[in-house]
């Protein structure tokens, strides 16, 4: 945060070029949050940039070793505030895997139904902002007309637009509401259509292929070096995708591809995640079709709140609720990498136990921080312009990148 | 009326004319070269030759000092540093310039006659058709190795716009 | 699974697989060989670095790395133990480009020296902070800023 | 009657009917960009938001003129006041109708009849540049300098091709005069094609690569590298706010009305209707009566409570309007005046739609377009028609 960045000394610069260094952000339309880049510009190219972020440092990974296990899933919310419910879903499988919790199939399918919504919210917002920064400003209406959708639904779920907390240790939080079936569907079953309205108006227009092919290019090997994920690197040909290998929350029985493109630039990325809303559609279209009956919280009671009803005519509900809310739950020793595939690509928590009611260290491996790392490597030498559709290919939230 | 319209002209013309010499900053200076252009293309006006005052903004004013100026801020050039004046400057320079007037102005004297007056909007040379038919008659030739001078340059632009930015 | 005979065992302290993760411990001088080892067994994702504070055990800090191979479908946990006062380990990014921001974000929250690392400065905090904050002894309330005085 | 005094009577009436036409554009623009964007836009000022260019303007009027630190302050000053001195003034040679008879005092409707009208307008858009090039270059910003850059290159390239696309009308026309250009596109062609330089001087390439150009010395999308938010902020008016910042977006504004203008006046026949000269009047009688009987229609059963008092008195208003149009006096003065009009809203309507439609260029690209695509097309345009001109006549 507000790092002195010092550009070359003058004189170590060739005579007949002078370079400008421009210190594009922390306030800049285009660096999505409070990025800070600082580029030395030889005219309009760019000779050098340095990311510098942390201006959105807000100490969660902190702040998580002085709450309980149960509360750290508000804090999780607002790592990734376009996809709060993969991380409550990560955080949530980390601690579940640490208590080693046996998850109802409801619950699960419910999980992956969300987190694909989650999915196409995010995308739907790197997809308008990204065209915006192109130029292209009617996509960006579109794309927020089904957001807010997403959005109602999401607060039909849990109350919350943003902030779901909606999955939680052992299952969810509440019951569906009543009537979600059907709206989720006539969400999703319009989807297609709309998607199709954003291809129309950007996947034949030879400005938007002209701005966006062949621009952003690094080598794979690179990129596996930087660590870069998600459509990033599935852009550059490599299926990696954590829903695929290592499948949690019942990935397992969802029939999906894994949207891959060779071309490897921002072209790329965006086709790939245009294809991804549509791959994300057809799981919540298998979940609807194949949602099993039953609970959606795992009976664990010393671990799981109960149930408000339950609570209200069982005496050893009213203990449970009472010892889990004013003490908290005790999770056995141990340490556990959790990665899930968030929208943005791999996200990793790294939950450390030492047996107390509150955890030792929770780590976020978050994707907009790995991919952030490889904007250096794409926009140098390239024009400001490149630059801009570079770090909307990039797809980062500051809050993610930050923590 | 052609008269006020000529002083004030004039004056500006001669007021940026010695503001772009003695401006230190080259922007300053530059627009005053504009100023100097614009206001030459006003007494073509008034002389009857349109076209040429056209052509003086088109060319001079909106092309060639728009270039100049793209340059000066391309290279953020800053105000000039004073140096130290060489001796020959510091002793001789006004002696010389006063030299200089007094030749040009003899020799403008001479060269045209007395007390023939300049009649504003006599002159018939001016339009477009004029100086088209003059250009197509009479300097065709040198129009012609103009325009070839010319296609060599937009030759060589379109070259140098054809790399690829990278 | 992973076999657990991955590393040459001089350079490891202590095996463990808890809950289908393998964690190898690793000598911490000896963490660079460990790296490229791996990196030769087609590890070529580096997911991340951080640090775990044990305050008051001693030694204090484990360094934890975080490895994918991304061919092979596997993934492994090497740490690494470092003593509170004055910690400091090799650093990784003469292996592993990816590795530069998770170390710096590692220095700047838990003061960890990372010896050979490019640019080795704060990432997260400002440049004057003092102490680092994700260690166990930083408090948690109480702390002054006074951002007019920057 | 004296020549000075029209001139003055003409100019008051153009100068507030031109400041009032910019205002209006930009709501037009935000409602159109709105309605394309499934939004409203302006709604709330004045019924559907049409007195919302009134209070923009108070609010740019009252609102600080905020200077930053470091600014060369002559030059930030005369910025946006040059840009928009040249933009006005261009106005003046734009030819709005036939010479007609008001009061017994013959006079063409329009301000001045150079015979150099085209270069005047060449020349000023040349000018105009400096404006922007200034603003940049005077605010200490970096990202207000590279707008200015960018603007003085783009201003350049487009010029040439600008002049070589409307060379060739001028061809047809063998005069560089407005008025005299259009004066030659009257008439029709079998009957039925009507006499314009676009179709029946076969202008179609040089019209589209005119317009093309037309776009890049405005600096609308997809040309406005100059000012591209998204990558350089706002470009040379990062710094400028309250009235200085008015005077750079009406400069845009005005620039978007001549370059249409001067479209109509040389490719689609200025004020010559589209239909037989006798049933000319007609048309805009039946569109605006058609247009004033729909709003009486809604006002009777209006989707909203406060359309049931707007929409009659715009359904009056139109239908008065559309009266005018066939009245016996003033009717022939102003259905020229509604073609010419016409023509130029339909011109800025498609200058708005394509903003709400198309992404912005890269500068290289930008460059390419205009010396490897614009400038040989209209070269070999400007060859063919010298071409025709020369063996079939006009």
């Amino acid at each position: 945060m507000s790092h002195t960045i010092t550009a070359e000394p003058e004189e170590k610069q060739s005579s007949h070029t002078r370079r400008m260094t421009l210190n594009m952000g922390p306030q800049h339309p285009s660096t999505h949050g409070v990025l800070r880049v600082v580029l030395e510009l030889d005219g309009e190219s760019i000779f050098k940039a340095t990311p510098d972020i942390g201006f959105l440092h807000t100490g969660i990974e902190k702040q998580c070793e002085a709450l309980n296990w149960h509360q750290v899933i508000t804090l999780t919310d607002r790592v990734d505030y376009l996809a709060n419910l993969s991380n409550n879903l990560c955080y949530s499988l980390a601690v579940e895997k640490l208590l080693q919790m046996e998850i109802p199939p409801k619950a699960q399918y419910l999980r992956v139904l969300l987190a694909e919504l989650t999915r196409i919210n995010s995308h739907l917002v790197w997809l308008g902002t990204h065209a915006l920064d192109i130029g292209a400003m009617t996509v960006f209406f579109l794309c927020f007309r089904e957001r807010e959708d997403i959005l109602r639904l999401f607060e039909m779920f849990s109350g919350q637009r943003l902030m779901t907390s909606y999955i939680r240790i052992g299952g969810l939080a509440l019951e569906p509401p009543r009537g979600w079936e059907k709206r989720v569907k006539t969400f999703i079953d319009g989807l297609p259509s709309k998607i199709d309205e954003y291809e129309s108006l950007l996947n034949t227009n030879p400005i938007w292929l002209k701005r966006t092919k062949g621009v952003g290019k690094i080598s794979v090997e690179e990129m596996l070096e930087i660590g870069l994920t998600g459509p990033c690197i599935r852009g550059a040909g490599i299926p990696f995708d954590a829903r695929k290998m290592t499948p949690y929350s019942s990935y397992e029985k969802f029939q999906f591809e894994v949207p891959t493109s060779t071309d490897n630039d921002v072209y790329a990325r965006y086709e790939c995640r245009v294809r991804e809303m549509r791959e994300s559609a057809k799981i919540v279209q298998q979940a609807m079709a194949g949602m099993p009956e039953g609970p959606v919280q795992a009976d664990a009671p010393k671990a799981v709140l109960p149930e408000r009803e339950r609570m209200k005519t069982q005496m050893e509900s009213l203990i449970y609720h009472f010892k889990i809310v004013t003490e908290g739950i005790s999770v056995p020793v141990g340490e556990v990498f959790q990665v899930v595939e968030s929208p943005r690509g791999e996200l990793g928590y790294y939950v450390v136990s030492d047996g107390t009611a509150k955890p030792l260290r929770v780590h976020m491996r978050t994707p907009s921080f790995g991919n952030l790392q490889g904007l250096p490597n794409m926009i140098e030498s390239r024009g400001i312009a490149d630059s801009i559709a570079i770090m909307g290919s990039l797809d980062f939230v500051l809050g993610d990148c930050d923590r | 009326m052609d008269l006020v319209l000529f002083l004030t002209f004039a004056i500006i013309a001669v007021v940026c004319g010695l503001s772009m010499a003695l401006q230190r900053h080259p922007v300053a200076s530059a627009l005053s070269l504009i100023g100097v252009m614009v206001s030459l293309a006003v007494l073509y006006v008034l002389l009857g030759a349109e076209f040429i005052a056209a052509a003086q903004l088109v060319v001079y004013s909106g092309a060639i000092m728009v270039l100049f100026i793209f340059v000066i801020m391309l290279l953020n050039a800053g105000a000039e540093k004073t140096t130290h004046k060489a001796g020959l400057a510091e002793f001789m320079g006004i002696p010389l310039l006063l030299l200089l007037l007094a030749v040009s102005t003899w020799v403008i004297t001479k060269s045209t006659a007395a007390g023939k007056m300049v009649k504003f909007g006599a002159f018939s040379g001016g339009g477009p058709r004029e100086v088209g038919w003059e250009l197509f008659t009479r300097y065709v030739l040198p129009f012609e190795v103009t325009s070839i001078l010319i296609l060599i340059a937009i030759a060589g632009a379109v070259r140098l716009a054809d790399r690829e930015l990278d | 699974m992973l076999p657990e005979n991955l590393l040459d065992p001089s350079l490891v302290l202590n095996t463990s697989t808890a809950l289908d993760e393998l964690t190898l411990e690793i000598v911490p001088e000896k963490i660079l060989e460990a790296l490229r080892a791996l990196k030769a067994q087609k590890f070529e994702r580096f997911v991340s670095v951080t640090a775990v504070d044990r305050y008051p055990m001693e030694p204090r800090f484990e360094v934890v790395y975080h490895m994918q191979s991304v061919a092979r479908n596997l993934r492994v946990r090497l740490k690494c133990r470092v003593t509170g006062d004055n910690p400091k380990i090799a650093s990784a990014t003469v292996v592993y480009a990816a590795a530069n921001w998770y170390e710096r974000e590692a220095f700047d929250l838990f003061g960890i020296d990372f010896e050979g690392h490019p640019n080795l400065t704060r990432i997260m905090m400002p440049d004057f902070w003092q102490g680092h904050p994700l260690r166990r002894d930083y408090p948690v309330h109480g702390h002054k800023y006074d951002y007019k005085s920057e | 009657m004296d020549f000075l005094l029209v001139s003055i009577i003409k100019m008051l009436i153009i100068a507030p009917a031109l400041l009032a036409t910019l205002a209006y554009i930009v709501w037009v623009e935000r409602k159109v960009i709105a309605h394309v964007q499934l939004r409203v836009g302006p709604y709330f000022v004045g019924p559907h938001g049409l007195l919302q260019p009134i209070a923009d303007a108070v609010k740019l009027l009252t609102k600080e003129d905020f200077i930053p630190s470091g600014v060369n302050h002559f030059f930030y000053w005369l910025a946006p006041w040059l840009g928009l001195m040249f933009a006005v003034t261009g106005i003046a040679v734009i030819p709005f109708g036939p010479v007609v008879e008001i009061f017994g005092v013959k006079t063409n409707l329009g301000l001045a009849d150079l015979n150099i009208g085209l270069l005047w307008i060449l020349g000023l858009a040349g000018m105009g540049v400096y404006g922007i090039a200034l603003a940049g270059w005077s605010s200490n910003n970096k990202y207000a300098l590279l707008g200015g850059l960018r603007s003085s290159a783009q201003m350049i390239s487009y010029e040439l091709p600008m002049a070589l696309a409307l060379a060739a009308p001028l061809l047809l026309s063998n005069s560089l005069n407005l008025r005299e250009v259009v004066t030659t596109q009257e008439g029709f062609v079998f009957g039925f094609i009507p006499n314009w330089n676009l179709f029946t001087g076969f202008q179609i390439v040089g019209f589209v690569a005119y317009m093309m150009c037309g776009f890049a010395e405005t600096n609308r999308i997809p040309f406005d590298l100059p000012e591209a938010e998204n990558e350089l902020v706002a470009g040379f008016h990062s710094e400028y706010s309250s009235m200085k910042f008015a005077a750079f977006f009406m400069a845009e504004y005005c620039n978007m009305v001549i370059v249409c203008s001067v479209a109509t006046a040389l490719f689609l026949g200025g004020w010559h209707p589209i239909v037989p000269e006798a049933i000319s009047p007609l048309v805009p009688t039946a569109l605006f009566a058609l247009f004033g009987v729909t709003l009486l229609y809604h006002g009777m059963n209006p989707g909203r409570p406060s359309d049931r008092k707007t929409f009659p008195v715009f359904g009056v208003i139109m239908l008065a309007i559309a009266a005018v149009f066939m009245a016996p006096y003033i009717g022939p003065i102003v259905t020229p005046l509604f073609w010419f009009l016409g023509k130029v809203g339909f011109l800025l309507f498609f200058f708005i739609w394509v903003r709400a439609t198309l992404p912005r260029f890269r500068y290289d690209q930008l460059m390419k377009i205009a010396w490897l695509f614009l400038f040989p097309v209209s070269l070999i345009n400007l060859l063919l028609t010298a071409f025709g001109v020369t063996f079939f006549g006009k």
